[in-house]
């Protein structure tokens, strides 16, 4: 076995494009990270390290300027200077390319390559998560981008990254071959085929099968019988993603903020987990997991306390008051369904509305009239940072948010537009104190990232969910 | 036309349909069933039609009672016009003309009770409800001979006979002043279609009804019927009173027919002279010129194939088609 | 005429139930090389049951539980499905009362003629052609070659009536069951296929057993006819016989229900009161004692059973004495 | 009338019931009688979850000392009562939506093949169209347009369905209209509607029956694989679909899951298409004179 | 004949217009892609933006003329989400969706009218009961759960066939079974019906009268006579198996038009759901016009009928 040059990475959906300024799914990166360096990244332990870039220096709040690696090659043979890079910076904040992603660089204002290995960049604002959100930008190549157009650049990519596209049968597989001359280190594996396998049993089989290596998206009751066969096992890290409750706080029974806060109490969280989740999660009291940026422990959660919660609903006149509960088949029905069961234990009349994600996201991001009362989500901004969670979810006027508390705002306001960790930090407690009272949202569990692998691989998911394949490799 | 109209007066009516063949319907054709025919029914009167198989009986009648366009002429009913009549105007004059169609069987809903069959032209003229409906129903039934408890029984547990008097009690609800009846009785044994022949005449003999008798039955044809007409081909060839036309049949053609009824009695039908057609029968796809019998006449000559004869009156009041009597 | 010469087909006591009603009870009657005996009755009487029965076509819900039906020295009854098959259409054929419905209507009638030939004889298709062809010219269709490849729908009815003909003549049968050959047609094409008949059983001595309501036809055609009524033979007898002296009170009063030139125009036609019984309703008497004129309370309990009447003629009445009464009855 | 009459004709025929069906009958009774009971009988509520209590075979004995007959789905729910709710949703959902698309589909089936000309164009290429439009493609779009629900789950049902049974209708009102009996009811004076409700539909009954008897069950496999897409019944409320929905992730670990609904639906489905055959048989005139 | 095509045709691009248009309607009116696309947390403005980069804030009105005018440039248009033309899309599918619909079909038919074939036939007696409870269990089982079954027996259990994907023929076995199941039924039904319908017609009778043999009498005979409504079946299922395999493709990683269309429909992906929805009108209207040609040479009097 240890032999085999391929690895196969059953994913639930094919990439959808691999051109790395236009997706930002999880499947689509999952692959085209492989092929392409980014400037920034994170180490195992998730602090921002350099990739492309070597070092970075603030030259004021607004302008930073990077060194650029000059050993790197794209997969043509090309040479990868600063001029790559600030086109590709450039590229991604063109309104013109329609870039999903523009909304996480639009801070930026230009940038400008000054010499080969350098790369001057300034943001319209002091933009503290600036790096956090660099650290998805793929570097493509500008000569062989200008010379063959998006179109086709989208379907014959070529990166600097440690695997190069081999064939990509659409709707089918998306094979990649190693980069031989890869900068960091010969890539551990000749051939990586990634299938798109939307049905997590059918993963499950494969797995078992040996037609696939690596598996994801497993839920925690399908672990056992992975665990129980040989050959195979199961991977999992806790990850930045966080499971959360939504409450409107601005439409229906939920504008009282006693009922909000007897939601809170009525939850059991642990019964969540360790019965739902297996123990694939781990308690958190804020809307933030240990990873993020911002996070803190010091913040005193709700306790699992029905009686309170019937007390404070009794308080409010709100017994029997009935809350629409959205969700759409992206969400775990059994949370849902235990959660509906769980504040209906406490005398509320839930009624689960589920719809397709698209009706749901746009019910949940409409008036606050019509975006029901409960929602379950699970939140990751993959930045690590508080900013890219609660000031979308509760920033007043933001989409998501169907909460306004001026107070909340200007923390929020004022932790995203400084540069000083320690000011952040503090903004961010208080932050989450406010919520704390308020109870616009309420955090549940930090997410665990569950894979199924080949008894025979080695790896060690991280936090961000990312899958590099540099850092797997086959068991001696 | 003079004032005091016939029950039925037909003029110049043909009636066509369009045939298509082959795969890709390379070739079209018009079949002429009924080609320029006119006829008057006075009241009380019975006609008989008669003709070979596919001469287009079934077609005039289903004209004329409107189930079928005329591509042209002009049939009245008491006066008033059915060709080109729609919707409220048709159904007036439906109420003045009534269908017996061949097969009984066919022709009810085995899904509705007899009395149902019945009610339903006194229900939707809105002549009769309740229970002056139920009572008319049993006078009907009981004029047909049949029982007035019958009314809740289905079609099919009645036999023939019964069905067929059924239709003729449906047919006659609303007191028409003509029935089409299209063989109405060739489907039945003798004892059978002797009780409906009785029925038929002593209908007409208590309500001055006319008919209109499509038959290929002669023996029937002589027994009940006043004037007979003889169509081939979607013509008529001759047009005679009963006594004159069994006693003369002038047509070869008439002759040819009245030869082949075979005669219920062996030593009379084994002895006698037949006159047996011979020669390709033509299609209404594609009728020769000249007379359309020309191809199996016995008397044919030249002049057949080339002009067609017109109806000419004779002497004895008959009408025939024939350049050789 | 009426030697008594070896019948070819012989039935007897033919029975068949349907749902425990008996609907044929104990036909028996024997048809010589040569003749045509003709079958006729009212509407739904059996006819076409016995029909059948004599090749094992019954329905599936009928059975037949009694009788012989000997064919030359075979008991058909006897035979097994197998066997049914190969005397079928070779020994004894039967021409369907409805010619468009037995004719499959997407096949060809010459591969339908043919068929019936190339499964008796075994031969080559080529053969087959040529002898259907030879039998729609001898079935007096014009320009058989072309008639060979069109499709019943193509063909008028009494076309296909010529073609079942055909089909049932093309291996030479000894018997021939017509159920109403001619219904439907009008007289001149009836004439034709009568002739055809008629030249049969002149050429070939075939037997013909025939059914059909129209008198004028049995007049024609046949040898000896059989009266039927609600399932059993009322009577059976030489045809001129028949006509001359009906010797059952339902033969009298059928004979007397057809127009004839001697009834005036519109006049009323003799009938028979009241209709059939239903197998339910038999009793155990004469079945048409609940419409007979001359009916007596014996009639209502006891079975008559076939009693000669000359040489020939045997007829199931009790009161064949009275059935001047009848006949007089008569306008 | 129509109604009355039909029913007449069948009471007169169904006398003699056989055995086969007479046994499917009592099933079908059976069925519908346990699902209208279910509140009386369901030993537990349907959607009362013991998260501690997930996935136990049949027969387990819960810590409130309840007996689990049926085992316990992925939250712990008493399966026995869920499959016992079920049945009322499912057959619910089945019935309706088979009525609603037999209303729809046979009137216009039976316009369309009566009044001909632009009418049955029309029809017939709204039919065409509706026939192109993927199910799941409407189906989806409904669910987001109006929103989950029982009666729009029927509605969706409904609406995507009716075709087929349009095309029965028309073509055997084709068929039927050109009949002597209905053209003597033309010339008693018998409107379009009258002919219609009074003599087509009897007499296109039997065809219509068939088609709906083997959607009936369709319609409980159509909703389960809306419930598969997260589209069906809305949870808690049970269906045998939505439960085999779930219990398809635990066909290794709990086979009891879809088991019991399954089982319940292949005996439903197989009475109806029994019934359904026989009622036809019982309906087609050339069987009964054969 | 030639003008009935032409207006056939007619009638079907109309209907086929017919289609774009509802499915463009509704498929607008239930929300469009911009919320799928951005990251989660994008601001208001942004998604507003790139709404408006993608044009779908235009009125609904402008943004049907604007399709039809590229219809009838034949430009179907870019995938939103994948940036390819739509039409490459669903073309690089077609393959794997046509060998799936013949391998479905292949069942159905060759199971589904053998069975009903001998059903009818052997009414009423054991083989008969036999068929009747597979047919049922073909009606009852959801195929979501078939399929699982069938990975889990076949695949993980006794490793004979691929769980998923596509390759050789075995892979090709199991979704085949899959999807064909429920037409299985339904052919195996409808044969069922029309043959004891033409087994019990008069001809049938004729032909044993001349002494054919009853399996002789089928072949010959009535199959033809019962084809029909067997062929109308057909042509509905062609179009239903083109589309109705969602779950099935689904289920194992079958990348044909079904799956497709369900996640593009999911991903408002406009312009390629309605690739699919014309190519499945066409595939649908073609069927139709092409089983309407069927009934002329299987039935000659088809022909003149019209
Ligand atoms: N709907 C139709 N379409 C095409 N041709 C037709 C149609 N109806 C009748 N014909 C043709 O018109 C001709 C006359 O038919 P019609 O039914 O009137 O004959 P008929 O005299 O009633 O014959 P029969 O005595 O056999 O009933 C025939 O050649 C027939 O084939
Ligand atoms: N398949 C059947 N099922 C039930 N009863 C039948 C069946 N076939 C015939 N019968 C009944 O058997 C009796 C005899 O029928 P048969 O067909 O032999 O009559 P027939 O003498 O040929 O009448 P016709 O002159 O009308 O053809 C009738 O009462 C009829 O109702
Ligand atoms: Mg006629
Ligand atoms: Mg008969
Ligand atoms: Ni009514």
């Amino acid at each position: 076995q240890s032999a085999k040059t391929t690895l196969t990475i059953d994913l639930p959906n094919e990439p959808a494009t691999l051109d790395p300024h236009l997706q930002w799914n999880t499947d689509s990166y999952s692959v085209y990270r492989n092929i392409f360096d980014n400037l920034l990244t994170r180490d195992v332990s998730g602090e921002i390290v350099g990739q492309i870039a070597t070092e970075w220096t603030y030259l004021d709040d607004t302008t930073i300027e990077f060194k650029i690696r000059d050993d790197v090659s794209f997969q043509d043979g090309t040479k990868l200077t600063a001029e790559d890079v600030a086109y590709s910076i450039l590229r991604i904040i063109d309104p013109a390319l329609k870039s999903p992603q523009l909304s996480q660089f639009n801070q930026i204002d230009t940038a400008v390559a000054t010499d080969a290995t350098t790369v001057k960049m300034t943001t319209k604002s002091p933009y503290p998560a600036l790096l956090a959100q660099l650290v998805k930008l793929s570097i493509v190549p500008k000569a062989y981008m200008e010379k063959v157009g998006a179109q086709e650049f989208n379907v014959k990519p070529i990166g600097s990254g440690p695997y190069a596209l081999g064939e990509w049968q659409k709707g089918v597989q998306t094979e990649l071959k190693a980069n031989d001359g890869y900068w960091r280190a010969k890539p551990p594996f000749e051939t990586v085929v990634f299938r798109a396998v939307p049905d997590v049993s059918t993963r499950i089989a494969d797995l078992k099968t040996g037609k696939a290596d690596l598996i994801r998206d497993l839920s925690p009751d399908q672990t056992d019988s992975i665990k129980e066969t040989e050959n195979t096992k199961v991977l999992s890290v806790a990850t930045e993603r966080v499971g959360y409750m939504y409450i409107n706080a601005q439409a229906g029974p939920t504008t009282d903020v006693r009922v909000r806060q007897a939601i809170a109490y009525a939850i059991d969280r642990s019964a969540l987990i360790e019965a739902l989740l297996q123990g694939y999660g781990a308690q958190v009291n804020i809307i933030g997991a240990p990873p993020v940026f911002g996070y803190t422990d010091e913040v005193a959660g709700y306790d699992y306390d029905p009686d309170k919660a019937r007390e404070l609903i009794k308080e409010a006149g709100a017994e029997g008051a009935k809350l629409e509960f959205l969700t759409s088949p992206s969400y775990s029905r059994a949370l849902v369904e235990a959660i509906q069961q769980m504040l209906n234990d406490v005398g509320f009349d839930v009624s689960i509305s589920a719809s397709d994600q698209a009706t749901f996201l746009k019910r949940r991001q409409g008036n606050p009239e019509n975006a029901g009362s409960l929602a379950f989500g699970a939140w990751s901004c993959a930045c690590q940072d508080a900013d890219g969670i609660i000031f979308p979810l509760f920033r007043s006027g933001s989409q998501w948010a169907k909460y306004a508390n001026p107070d909340y705002d200007a923390l929020v306001d004022s932790a995203r537009s400084t540069l000083d960790k320690d000011q952040r930090m503090a903004d961010y407690k208080k932050a989450y104190e406010i919520l704390r009272e308020d109870v616009p949202g309420l955090g549940l569990y930090q997410a665990f990232a569950v894979y199924g692998a080949n008894a025979k691989l080695n790896w060690e998911p991280t936090a961000n969910e990312s899958m590099f394949i540099m850092d797997m490799s086959w068991q001696q | 036309m003079s004032d005091t109209h016939q029950v039925l007066e037909i003029r110049d009516v043909a009636v066509h349909f369009n045939g298509r063949s082959g795969l890709f319907g390379r070739s079209q054709f018009v079949v002429k069933a009924v080609n320029g025919v006119s006829l008057d029914i006075a009241a009380g009167e019975t006609v008989a039609l008669v003709g070979e198989s596919g001469c287009g009986k079934s077609t005039l009648s289903n004209t004329i009672v409107g189930l079928q366009q005329p591509v042209e002429g002009s049939i009245r009913i008491a006066g008033e016009e059915v060709v080109g009549a729609r919707g409220k105007a048709l159904n007036d004059i439906r109420r003045k003309v009534q269908m017996i169609f061949q097969d009984p069987a066919l022709s009810l809903d085995p899904r509705s009770t007899i009395g149902a069959a019945i009610a339903e032209p006194l229900i939707v003229r809105g002549i009769a409800r309740g229970e002056a409906l139920k009572s008319r129903i049993a006078k009907l039934l009981t004029e047909v001979g049949l029982r007035p408890e019958h009314a809740d029984r289905y079609p099919h547990q009645f036999s023939g006979g019964q069905r067929q008097r059924v239709v003729i009690a449906r047919a006659l609800a609303l007191e028409p002043a003509l029935v089409v009846c299209d063989e109405p009785v060739s489907a039945l044994d003798v004892s059978v279609r002797a009780q409906i022949l009785n029925l038929l005449v002593a209908l007409q003999k208590r309500t001055g009804v006319a008919y209109l008798f499509v038959s290929h039955d002669l023996s029937v044809v002589r027994h009940i019927c006043d004037r007979v007409v003889v169509m081939y081909l979607g013509r008529f060839v001759e047009i005679a009173d009963r006594d004159t036309f069994f006693a003369n049949p002038k047509h070869p053609y008439t002759k040819a027919l009245m030869s082949a009824v075979p005669e219920a009695d062996p030593r009379l039908q084994r002895s006698r002279e037949r006159l047996i057609l011979t020669g390709e029968l033509p299609s209404p796809s594609n009728i020769p010129p000249g007379c359309a019998f020309h191809t199996r006449c016995p008397l044919a000559t030249e002049i057949c194939s080339r002009v067609r004869p017109e109806l000419t009156s004779r002497a004895d009041g008959s009408t025939v088609a024939c350049h050789h009597v | 005429m009426h030697e008594p010469i070896r019948p070819l087909l012989d039935v007897s006591d033919l029975t068949v139930d349907i749902d425990g009603a008996r609907v044929v009870d104990g036909v028996s009657f024997t048809v010589a090389p040569g003749e045509v005996m003709a079958l006729v009755g009212e509407s739904g009487c059996g006819k076409s049951l016995t029909a059948f029965a004599m090749l094992g076509l019954l329905p599936s819900v009928a059975r037949r539980t009694e009788g012989r039906i000997l064919l030359g020295d075979r008991d058909l009854a006897t035979f097994s499905e197998r066997q049914l098959r190969k005397a079928r259409g070779k020994d004894i054929s039967i021409i369907f009362q409805e010619p468009s419905a037995s004719l499959d209507p997407l096949a060809s009638v010459g591969s339908q003629i043919a068929d019936a030939y190339r499964i008796h004889t075994g031969a080559s298709r080529a053969d087959a052609f040529e002898k259907a062809r030879q039998m729609l010219v001898d079935v007096g269709i014009p320009d058989p070659d072309r008639r060979l490849d069109q499709f019943p729908f193509e063909l008028s009815g009494g076309m296909c009536q010529r073609i079942m003909i055909a089909i049932a003549l093309i291996c030479g049968p000894r018997v021939l069951v017509a159920d109403e050959p001619t219904t439907a047609l009008d007289v001149t094409i009836q004439a034709q296929i009568l002739d055809l008949m008629k030249k049969l059983v002149a050429d070939h001595g075939t037997s013909i057993v025939l059914i059909t309501h129209d008198m004028g036809v049995v007049a024609d055609i046949a040898d000896h006819v059989a009266v039927m009524y609600a399932g059993r033979i009322a009577e059976i007898a030489p045809v001129q016989d028949l006509f001359d002296h009906p010797a059952h009170p339902y033969t009298a009063l059928l004979l007397a229900s057809v127009p004839r030139l001697d009834v005036a125009p519109k006049a009323d036609l003799a009938t028979i009161e009241g209709s059939v019984p239903t197998p339910q309703e038999f009793g155990p008497g004469c079945h048409f004692a609940s419409r007979c004129p001359l009916v007596t309370d014996k009639c209502r309990v006891e079975q008559p059973p076939l009693f000669a009447q000359g040489y020939g003629h045997r007829s199931a009445c009790w009161h064949i004495d009275r059935i001047a009464e009848i006949t007089g009855m008569l306008p | 009338m129509t109604l009355a009459t039909l029913s007449t004709s069948l009471s007169a025929r169904f006398r003699r019931i056989p055995l086969p069906i007479l046994a499917v009958i009592a099933i079908l009774i059976t069925m519908v009688l346990l699902a209208a009971l279910a509140p009386w009988i369901a030993p537990a509520d349907p959607s009362r979850q013991d998260l501690f209590a997930r996935l136990k075979p049949p027969g387990f004995v819960g810590r409130s000392g309840i007996t689990y007959w049926f085992g316990t789905d992925d939250l712990g729910r008493d399966l026995l009562s869920r499959v016992l709710y079920g049945a009322g949703v499912s057959l619910g959902v089945a019935l309706l939506s088979v009525i609603v698309s037999t209303l729809v589909g046979v009137s216009l089936g039976m316009i369309a093949g009566w009044f001909r000309g632009w009418v049955e164009v029309v029809i017939m290429r709204l039919v065409d169209i509706m026939m192109s439009i993927p199910a799941v493609l409407l189906a989806v779009l409904t669910v987001a347009v109006l929103g989950p629900g029982f009666l729009k789950l029927v509605l969706v049902l409904g609406l995507t369905r009716w075709p087929r049974y349009t095309r029965v209708a028309y073509g055997q009102t084709l068929q039927v209209a050109n009949l002597p009996f209905i053209k003597a009811s033309e010339l008693a004076g018998a409107g379009a509607a009258r002919i219609l409700f009074h003599h087509v539909l009897p007499n296109i009954a039997g065809p219509v029956l068939v088609v709906a008897t083997a959607e009936f069950g369709l319609m409980i496999l159509t909703e389960a694989g809306l419930s598969f897409l997260g589209l069906g019944i809305q949870p808690p409320t049970p269906s045998w679909g939505s439960i085999m929905s779930v219990g398809r992730e635990y066909v290794e670990r709990a086979w009891w899951i879809v088991l019991f609904p399954g089982l319940s639906l292949f005996f439903l489905v197989f009475s109806v298409n029994l019934l359904g055959d026989w009622l036809r048989d019982q309906l087609d005139p050339r069987s009964r004179t054969r | 004949m030639l003008r009935y095509v032409g207006e056939r045709l007619l009638q079907a691009m109309i209907a086929i217009f017919g289609v774009l248009t509802i499915v463009f309607i509704v498929m607008h009116l239930s929300g469009d892609p911009t919320l799928l696309l951005v990251p989660q947390g994008a601001s208001a403005e942004m998604i507003a933006d790139l709404r408006r980069e993608l044009g779908f804030d235009r009125p609904l009105w402008v943004q049907y003329v604007g399709y039809l005018n590229d219809l009838i440039h034949l430009d179907f248009g870019e995938s939103v989400v994948q940036r390819v033309p739509a039409i490459d899309i669903v073309a690089s599918r077609l393959p794997y969706t046509i060998q799936l619909a013949a391998g479905a079909l292949t069942v159905a038919i060759g199971v589904g009218i053998p069975a009903g074939i001998l059903m009818a036939t052997r009414r009423g007696g054991w083989l008969d009961r036999v068929l009747t409870a597979v047919v049922v269990t073909g009606q009852s089982v959801p195929t979501f759960l078939s399929a699982i079954l069938l990975i889990f027996v076949f695949a993980v259990t006794l490793g004979w066939l691929p769980a998923s994907g596509i390759g050789g023929l075995s892979n090709l076995v199991m979704p085949s079974i899959a999807l064909g199941a429920l037409s299985m039924s339904t052919f195996a039904r409808m044969t069922r019906i029309s043959v004891a319908d033409e087994l019990s017609k008069d001809y049938v009778r004729a032909a044993r009268a001349r002494g054919l043999p009853m399996p002789k009498i089928i072949v010959r005979h009535v199959l033809r006579n019962a084809s029909i409504p067997v062929i109308s079946i057909a042509a509905l299922e062609i179009g239903n198996l083109l589309a109705g395999a969602v779950i099935i493709e689904t289920v194992f990683a079958w990348p044909g038009i079904g799956q497709l269309a369900i996640q593009s429909i999911q991903a408002r992906d406009f312009l390629i759901v309605q690739v699919i929805v014309l190519l499945i009108s066409f595939v649908y209207v073609i069927t139709a016009v092409l089983a309407d040609f069927i009934y002329a040479i299987v039935d000659p009097r088809i022909r003149l009928a019209r």
